[in-house]
């Protein structure tokens, strides 16, 4: 579905992604993990559209996608979420979820004059459609909230639902989990699961939560200092050395004090 | 909604400006756990509370720590443990409810004098300056102190090394947990009597989480109280001594980490079975 | 509901400050203040477009005003006599011809690989496209400008109805804005800002120096009109009768007749504007919009076109202030370069969206009325204030005097204060967005 | 000789006019960037705050003046800069009680404060000319050239002269001085970070014990002082009128822009690549090259690539041009 | 009726803009005119004629016709002004004219106005620019000027002046080796002055305004040492310029509309300490206002529709020449069926459709003053 082919990413002096190769297979939900600063936003951000690569190849199905512009991207069915939220704080949070749609009739001003009958039929059926979605996040309460002034968990709620609005193909989902109530995250894996199975969708994940990447994905890619450092089921991940020594430690060592 | 004249972009929280945390000082009766919050260090008592104009957020709510312990915050997203603790910290309208402080009322004092009471506090988001180094944004942590505060610093420096190398890279520039690590290491900088923390692991690796809790750990054991909001519930009901669930504004359950942990309900609620 | 009482009250009073100039000063004032009124709404509401609803911050309305009042000339003024003939193709041709340097370099730049070479290879293109086009357009320009200098020395203009002038000014704007948009809009804020107020003094520093085109800043008097002139009306007996039996004068009969017929003109063009605006703005395109001026990255990967709607934004709006300039420059009949200034054209109007309320077309429209009405009657009420206060005085005393003399000044002082005090009691604006 | 001789006339009338309106340019812009940098709005109001400023200065010294106060050959007004520099500070403050703070506190947008400061301006402005008149006021006094051109002639023997103005010395020197202090001040000093940092990011600096009030107060006064040096040092080498400095107002915010909003020493590349684009793009290289090229070849026109009308657009140009290249400016400004 | 009357007259100048310090005094002049004629209690059987104020902006199309519309509505009789030829030619247009309200300019000197259609409405006592050209061109050419330099002030007044100029001068065989347009108000000249001295001349002459750009041209040029001396026409001429720029003007010469010695000279004696006629266009204000009230006498009315057709008879000869403080005499004799010649402080002589015929004042700084050293 996606291939990356060494894909370089540098800032200034500085190799954020330093030559990562890695293929993502159709329908597959494919976790992403690494230390902090390994480079896997930095990676999205490529593959996505937002940054340029400085070098490298992209292709999603075969085709060359490096460098197109996200909204390309996001007319070819890739979707993504930002790691630190990007909602549109003084739009509703319905709105932030209606706007997402691609190709409604009234987003050309000629509708908006002339066609006004085709958009109000539109708007109902989004409108049902966000709220469902705002529901399945348990945030319905906050349809008519701006989304500037929800709670931080709540913002990433809101990216998480933005791509439930549209059929993509992939999703690319940067640390939905951080902030978010365990339960709800529960929730949330199994319907990234249901949409995974009934809708095919192809998942990338990134989460440093390791039972939440458990739970979804299979393989599981870990990268470090902008490579691939390894690549695998969890298990087989969670044994390598270099993983446990990069990036999951052995615990904490103050533990025995506690309550003490 | 909130104030009618704020910019809505960026982090601009109107209830900030409120330049003293107004209010009431007459407690109100007891919430629906007993707790002890009479001779506890830091202790927001029966906090009712809400953003600008709006609704109350915060029902009669008390959370309270005590020296050398470890309170834990756990709830669903938008209980309201962010605002509980930015209530705490005097950044919005109190309604009613008073903040103690080591026995003093501290309920109408701005937050930089809070600051200057020894309280820290990491914000949940927006929680560095962007555009400063990260070298500087050590150093604003330590803005009130007089001393010499290099042995600090060199201190954060070891318990993130990522933050040495980058320490004069623009914090806006790092990747999410290493913005996450100078939030916390900011924080720290300050040596405060009372250190507050809301999710503070929220996007690092469990290595550097793992760090982290045990820096807490340790820092708590020298006798600081630390008040953290935590969604890696189980993890931070581990080492907490006493644990808070908050629903809706209102104390749901409290009682110590372990206790919590056990509990049931409180599991499959909220800390994802 | 509170909402709509609260539009309509503040409508009702700027309706009646004006109509009180009516009343204490004259009906002519209070339609002339009217008539401009609707004008400057126009522009706030293509202003309005660009910041309110997409967050672009143009300051260089000026330019795109200015365009405008150049169609109106180019549509409404009488060719000069020969004066196509004389320099008519050389002005043409050089203009082709810098039209394909300027080709010929973006090309160069697109299709070769970025190195020395091709940076030597642009500025060659450029430097000798810069000096064929003067060596072709000076001598052309010259024989046009001799051409009886004191009246006319310009090219002229079509000699068309001038209300055609209204949409081609918009073309004229639109095109522009197109230009400036695909080379700038990538700018962000104030650099943006500082940007588009560079063009529109550029837009000026050519129609005050290209005298073949504009006559510079011997100004262009005379621009026909749409409506009758008053003089005719006044030597029209029907006419008179007419007013007559009304109980007018002839003089005043006519004047305020023209000044009507305008303002009928004008409101046409705001009512159509305003409502386009109104329906876009509730829709699924406005609430693109201001998700995009929310977060433009966000709305980037929602597969929003940011650039091209920004540059739709920025075009229609500019269009808009275009169609204003030729509006305005067709009722004072005249295209004077000298009196673009950025503080009259631009931040007036700028004033305008804000005391109206950013990202609300009423809000736009109340506003190009009420700054306005203060723009042109603060001055009265300045030397009112001085003779206030100085009532007091001794006759003749010299502060009494310095003040009086000073009334004139206070104009612009008067005019800060109630910016200040609209802004302090309504910090959003008067209608805010919602 | 020749060869000298062009050098001579380029310096005379391109580089020494260009540097010393460099200087003036960058030090308003210095103000611009500031208040830009740190309360993060454009401060429409800085030309007639320079205005004010100067406008103290001015009746300072005729007051010096009319003590028989000089300060030797250096212009009177330099001694009353300190007390004129007093002025504005409380004007300015003033100003922020009255009229910004409440703004601030409501977190307004920052265009609001735009806008407002427009308001400011009309009343400054106002001010300024009920107080001094409309008119030019001619306050320099002492030395007025350090070289002047005859001198010069008679000095070297050369054809051409070359002319440095006492006022156009003082204003680079102070210029330098000025761009250094505040670097040191906003990079290295406590205060100088705790206003980077409110600037940054208003809550956290709450957090971390900054008090907003006196940032913003140290901020304006700064300004203030900026503004008054720069109004003061301009009115001495061209004369003040109230209306010049509304003017002024574009190009110093051009040179903000080019720089780089909000990084003093974009400020001062800014004013230089303005007040540059505007003297060299539009000069007549005749008299250079009538000296440099042989007789046969001498030019017969004025060899100037555009009339001066242009030169407001060509700096204009210019400045597109390096926002195309660096959108933020030459020196990575900062965008609300 | 022998009832004192009231008639108000507008005076409509730029008192904010590009020459707000010339409008001052402009405005001065011709109410000074006013009250004399007040005082008098001459005209129209006493009647005392009182101004009122408008700002045109000098150049704020929309401003000055707003404000022109203001001083209709308050019923004056006739107006001063406007000032700048931009506004004066949209106020005649869009107000003057549709109103049949008489005009006259003391300072709108653009040769298109010359042939703007007025409907007899527009008078102006200030020549037309084409005139200044020739005279200027007789003087540097008597003083062997071989080649000058021209800036300008960027707008009609400065670009129609240099344009007069230069074709003049290159009549009589003068070299231009420049014309350079600068713009008013701003900051800083080095450009200009850089293009200036590049191009060389004996002379530079400066087509501008003394207080605004005018100044700021000499000012470098004399900094950067390219000239000593300046060709000053009318805009360049006031006090303010030697005061501004101290000794080292003198020497410099040039030349502005006004009459041989006895007009100006009343008028500078009238006004006293009060303000100062001899700033530019101060006197032709002064006639402006004159003119009207004369016309009005001459009429028997003060209905611009009915004096506009005796502007003409006042202001030429045949008759008693008339002087500035000696309007109650005109009004007196005029009264008595006499003719009338008014000369006025700028030497009044209307010709064609109503402009100055033009007589010139020649002028050369010495010893940090405006000397008159000749006419033309
Ligand atoms: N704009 C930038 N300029 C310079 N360095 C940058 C920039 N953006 C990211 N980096 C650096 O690139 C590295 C990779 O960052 P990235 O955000 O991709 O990390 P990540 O793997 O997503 O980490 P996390 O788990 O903390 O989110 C980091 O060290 C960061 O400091
Ligand atoms: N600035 C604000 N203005 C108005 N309402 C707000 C604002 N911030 C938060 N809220 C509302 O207050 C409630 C509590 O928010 P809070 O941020 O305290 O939640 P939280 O418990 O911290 O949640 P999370 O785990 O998602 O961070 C939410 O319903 C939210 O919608
Ligand atoms: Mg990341
Ligand atoms: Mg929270």
């Amino acid at each position: 579905m996606i291939v990356v082919e060494d894909l370089h990413k540098h800032f200034g002096g500085f190799h954020a992604v330093d030559g990562s190769s890695l293929t993502i297979d159709r329908g597959s939900i494919t976790g992403l993990i690494g230390p902090n600063g390994a480079g896997k936003t930095t990676l999205f951000n490529v593959i996505a559209g937002v940054l340029p690569p400085t070098s490298g190849k992209v292709f999603m199905d075969g085709e060359d996608i490096t460098g197109l512009p996200p909204h390309t991207l996001f007319h070819k069915g890739l979707l993504r979420t930002f790691q630190i939220a990007h909602e549109f704080s003084s739009m509703t949070c319905r709105e932030n979820l209606m706007m997402v749609p691609g190709g409604q009739s009234g987003e050309t001003l000629w509708n908006t004059w002339f066609g006004r009958k085709r958009i109000a039929d539109e708007e109902r059926a989004l409108q049902a459609k966000a709220d469902e979605v705002l529901e399945f996040l348990t945030i319905e309460h906050l349809a008519e909230q701006k989304a500037g002034q929800v709670s931080g968990g709540q913002k990433k709620l809101l990216e998480l639902g933005r791509t439930m609005m549209v059929d993509a193909k992939i999703v690319f989902l940067d640390e939905v989990g951080a902030g978010v109530n365990r339960t709800l995250l529960n929730t949330i894996g199994d319907a990234i699961i249901r949409l995974n199975q009934e809708r095919a969708y192809t998942f990338v994940v990134i989460e440093h939560d390791m039972d939440f990447i458990g739970r979804l994905c299979d393989p599981v890619i870990c990268m470090a200092e902008g490579r691939v450092l390894a690549e695998g089921t969890l298990d087989e991940i969670k044994a390598n050395e270099q993983v446990i020594e990069a990036y999951l430690g052995t615990g904490l060592k103050n533990k025995e004090k506690v309550g003490a | 909604m909130s104030n009618p004249y704020q910019d809505d972009r960026g982090n601009k929280d109107a209830s900030i400006t409120n330049p003293k945390g107004q209010g009431t000082l007459t407690p109100s009766p007891g919430t629906r756990q007993a707790m002890d919050t009479a001779k506890a260090f830091l202790v927001g008592d029966s906090m009712t509370a809400g953003y600008g104009n709006g609704p109350d957020i915060l029902h009669d709510c008390t959370i309270a720590v005590d020296e050398g312990e470890i309170a834990v915050i756990v709830g669903p997203n938008g209980a309201g443990k962010s605002t509980g603790m930015k209530a705490i910290f005097g950044m919005l309208d109190m309604r009613q409810g008073s903040v103690r402080l080591d026995g003093d009322d501290i309920t109408g004092l701005s937050p930089q004098d809070r600051v200057a009471k020894g309280m820290g506090f990491v914000p949940q988001t927006s929680n560095i300056f962007t555009s400063m180094t990260v070298e500087e944004n050590l150093e604003m942590g330590a803005f009130i102190r007089t001393d010499d505060f290099s042995d600090t610093m060199a201190q954060v420096y070891d318990l993130f090394p990522i933050l040495k190398e980058k320490r004069l890279q623009a914090a806006g520039e790092l990747s999410g947990g290493q913005r996450q690590q100078v939030a916390v290491g900011r924080a720290l900088m300050t040596q405060p009597k009372v250190l507050m923390l809301d999710e503070p692991t929220a996007g690092v690796s469990p290595i550097v989480m793992d760090e982290l809790f045990d820096r807490i750990i340790e820092v708590a054991r020298t006798g600081i109280p630390i008040l953290m909001v935590e969604q890696n519930a189980r993890q931070a009901l581990e080492i907490a001594d006493k644990g808070y669930v908050l629903v809706q504004g209102r104390n749901a359950y409290s009682g110590t980490g372990k206790e919590l942990l056990a509990d049931e309900e409180v599991r499959k609620s909220f800390l994802g079975g | 509901m509170n909402d709509t009482m609260r539009t309509t009250m503040l409508f009702a009073g700027v309706a009646l400050l004006i109509a009180y100039v009516g009343f204490a000063q004259s009906w002519n004032s209070a339609l002339l203040i009217i008539a401009m009124g609707l004008i400057s709404s126009v522009m706030a509401l293509g202003v309005n477009l660009q910041w309110g609803f997409a967050g672009l911050f143009n300051v260089g309305i000026m330019g795109f005003v200015a365009l405008g009042g150049l169609a109106a000339v180019l549509i409404g003024m009488p060719p000069t006599e020969g004066a196509f003939s004389a320099g008519g193709w050389g002005v043409l041709s050089a203009l082709i011809l810098g039209a394909g340097t300027i080709f010929a370099a973006i090309f160069a730049v697109k299709k070769m690989t970025s190195g020395w070479l091709r940076t030597m290879t642009v500025i060659a293109i450029l430097v000798a496209g810069f000096f064929i086009f003067r060596a072709i357009l000076d001598p052309a320009v010259e024989r046009i400008e001799v051409i009886n200098p004191a009246q006319t020395g310009y090219l002229g203009g079509l000699g068309w109805p001038v209300l055609l002038a209204w949409p081609v000014g918009g073309l004229f704007a639109a095109g522009a804005a197109w230009i400036i948009g695909k080379t700038a809009l990538g700018l962000r804020s104030d650099y943006l800002a500082i940007a588009t107020l560079g063009i529109a003094e550029i837009i000026i520093a050519v129609l005050k120096n290209e005298d073949w085109l504009t006559r510079g800043v011997k100004n262009v008097i005379g621009v026909p009109r749409p409506v009758p002139y008053e003089i005719d009306l006044q030597n029209d007996p029907a006419f008179v009768e007419r007013a007559a039996n009304l109980g007018f004068t002839p003089v005043e009969a006519s004047t305020l007749w023209v000044k009507v017929l305008y303002i009928l003109l004008f409101g046409a063009v705001l009512l159509i504007l305003l409502w386009m605006a109104q329906r876009a703005l509730h829709s699924p395109w406005g609430r693109m919009l201001r998700a995009i001026r929310d977060n433009e990255v966000a709305a980037e990967a929602m597969g929003k076109d940011v650039t091209a709607r920004h540059l739709q934004v920025f075009v229609l709006g500019s269009a808009i202030c275009g169609i204003a300039g030729a509006m305005m420059t067709t009722m004072d009949s005249q295209l004077t370069p000298g009196t673009y200034q950025p503080l009259r054209f631009t931040f007036l109007v700028w004033v305008m969206v804000i005391v109206g309320g950013s990202g609300n077309n009423l809000g736009s429209v109340l506003g190009g009325f009420l700054i306005w009405f203060l723009w042109v009657q603060v001055e009265p009420m300045g030397l009112w204030l001085m003779n206030l206060i100085t009532s007091g005085m001794a006759e003749g005393s010299a502060l009494k005097d310095h003040l009086i003399d000073s009334a004139a000044h206070m104009r612009l002082l008067t005019m800060g204060l109630v910016l200040l005090l609209v802004l302090r009691f309504s910090p959003r604006g008067l209608i805010p967005e919602k | 000789m020749d060869f000298l001789n062009a050098i001579v006339a380029f310096a005379n009338f391109v580089f020494i006019p260009g540097v010393a309106y460099g200087s003036q340019l960058a030090l308003g812009a210095l103000g611009v960037t500031l208040v830009y940098g740190i309360l993060r709005f454009s401060n429409f109001a800085h030309g007639d705050t320079m205005a004010m400023g100067a406008m103290s200065a001015v009746l300072l010294t005729w007051l010096f003046q009319s003590w028989g106060i000089s300060f030797g050959p250096l212009p009177t007004a330099l001694l009353t800069l300190p007390f004129a520099i007093g002025f504005t500070i409380l004007l300015l403050l003033g100003t922020d009680r009255a009229v910004y703070k409440f703004y601030r506190t409501k977190k307004a947008k920052p265009v609001i404060l735009v806008i407002v400061s427009l308001g400011i301006t009309f009343i400054y402005n106002g001010l300024t000319r009920f107080i001094i008149g409309a008119d030019d006021q001619n306050f320099l006094d002492g030395e007025r050239f350090i070289i002047r051109a005859r001198d010069f002639k008679e000095m070297t023997g050369l054809r051409e002269g070359l002319a440095f103005k006492t006022t156009q010395g003082i204003t680079i020197v102070t210029a330098v001085i000025v761009v250094i202090l505040l670097f040191w001040f906003l990079n290295k000093t406590r205060s100088g970070k705790s206003m980077r940092a409110y600037s940054d990011n208003e809550d956290l600096a709450l957090l971390s014990g900054i008090n907003p009030e006196r940032v913003v107060m140290i901020t304006w006064m700064i300004v203030a002082g900026l503004a008054t040096i720069a109004g003061v040092l301009y009115g001495l080498d061209k004369s003040f009128k109230p209306f010049t400095y509304f003017q002024l107002l574009l190009p110093i915010f051009a040179s903000a822009i080019v720089g780089g909003l909000g990084n003093p020493i974009g400020a001062i590349a800014g004013g230089f690549v303005i007040a540059f684009s505007e003297v060299t793009i539009t000069y007549a290289w005749k008299k250079v090259l009538v000296y440099l090229m042989p007789d046969n070849l001498e030019p017969s026109g004025l060899v100037q690539l555009l009339s001066t009308d242009y030169k407001f657009a060509v700096s204009f140009v210019i400045l597109l041009i390096v926002l195309l290249v660096k959108p933020t400016g030459l020196f990575k400004g900062q965008a609300v | 009726d022998g009832h004192a009357k009231e008639i108000k007259l507008g005076v409509l100048y730029g008192f904010t803009g590009p020459i707000e310090s010339l409008t001052g005094p402009m405005a001065a002049g011709a109410e000074l005119a006013m009250k004399e004629v007040s005082d008098s209690g001459m005209l129209l059987d006493g009647a005392t004629v009182t101004s009122s104020r408008g700002d045109s902006g000098c150049i704020d199309n929309g401003m000055a016709v707003a404000s022109a519309e203001r001083l209709i509505a308050e019923g004056v009789k006739g107006i001063v002004g406007a000032d700048c030829s931009g506004v004066t030619g949209a106020v005649l247009q869009n107000v003057a004219i549709p109103n049949g309200m008489v005009m006259i300019s003391p300072s709108a000197t653009s040769p298109g106005l010359t042939t703007m259609e007025d409907n007899g409405l527009f008078f102006r006592t200030s020549p037309s620019d084409a005139r200044e050209g020739e005279v200027m061109a007789e003087v540097l050419q008597e003083r062997g000027i071989e080649s000058i330099a021209l800036t300008y002030t960027n707008n009609d007044y400065g670009k129609g002046l240099a344009d007069a100029i230069q074709s003049s001068f290159e009549a009589v065989g003068g070299e231009v080796t420049i014309v350079a347009a600068h713009e008013d108000g701003k900051a800083d000249y080095s450009a200009e002055m850089g293009a200036l001295a590049s191009a060389g001349g004996d002379l530079l002459v400066v087509a501008g305004y003394l207080d605004q750009g005018g100044a700021g041209i000499i000012k470098a040029a004399l900094d950067s040492g390219a000239w000593d001396t300046f060709g000053l026409p009318g805009g360049m001429i006031g006090d303010n310029l030697p005061k501004t720029i101290g000794p080292d003007l003198n020497g410099s010469y040039g030349q502005i509309a006004g009459s041989e010695g006895k007009g100006i000279e009343t008028l500078i004696e009238m006004a006293g300490d009060d303000f100062d006629a001899s700033s530019p266009y101060t006197p032709e204000a002064y006639d402006a206002a004159a003119l009207i009230m004369m016309a009005m006498q001459k009429a028997g009315s003060m209905e611009p529709g009915d004096y506009k057709d005796h502007i003409l008879d006042v202001a030429n000869a045949p008759g008693t020449e008339i002087y500035p403080g000696e309007l109650g005499k005109a009004l007196e004799l005029i009264k008595n069926g006499e003719d009338v010649d008014y000369v006025g402080a700028s030497a009044v002589e209307l010709i064609g459709p109503g402009e100055a015929a033009g007589t010139y004042r020649l002028i050369e700084v010495k010893d940090g003053e405006n000397a008159t050293i000749g006419f033309k």
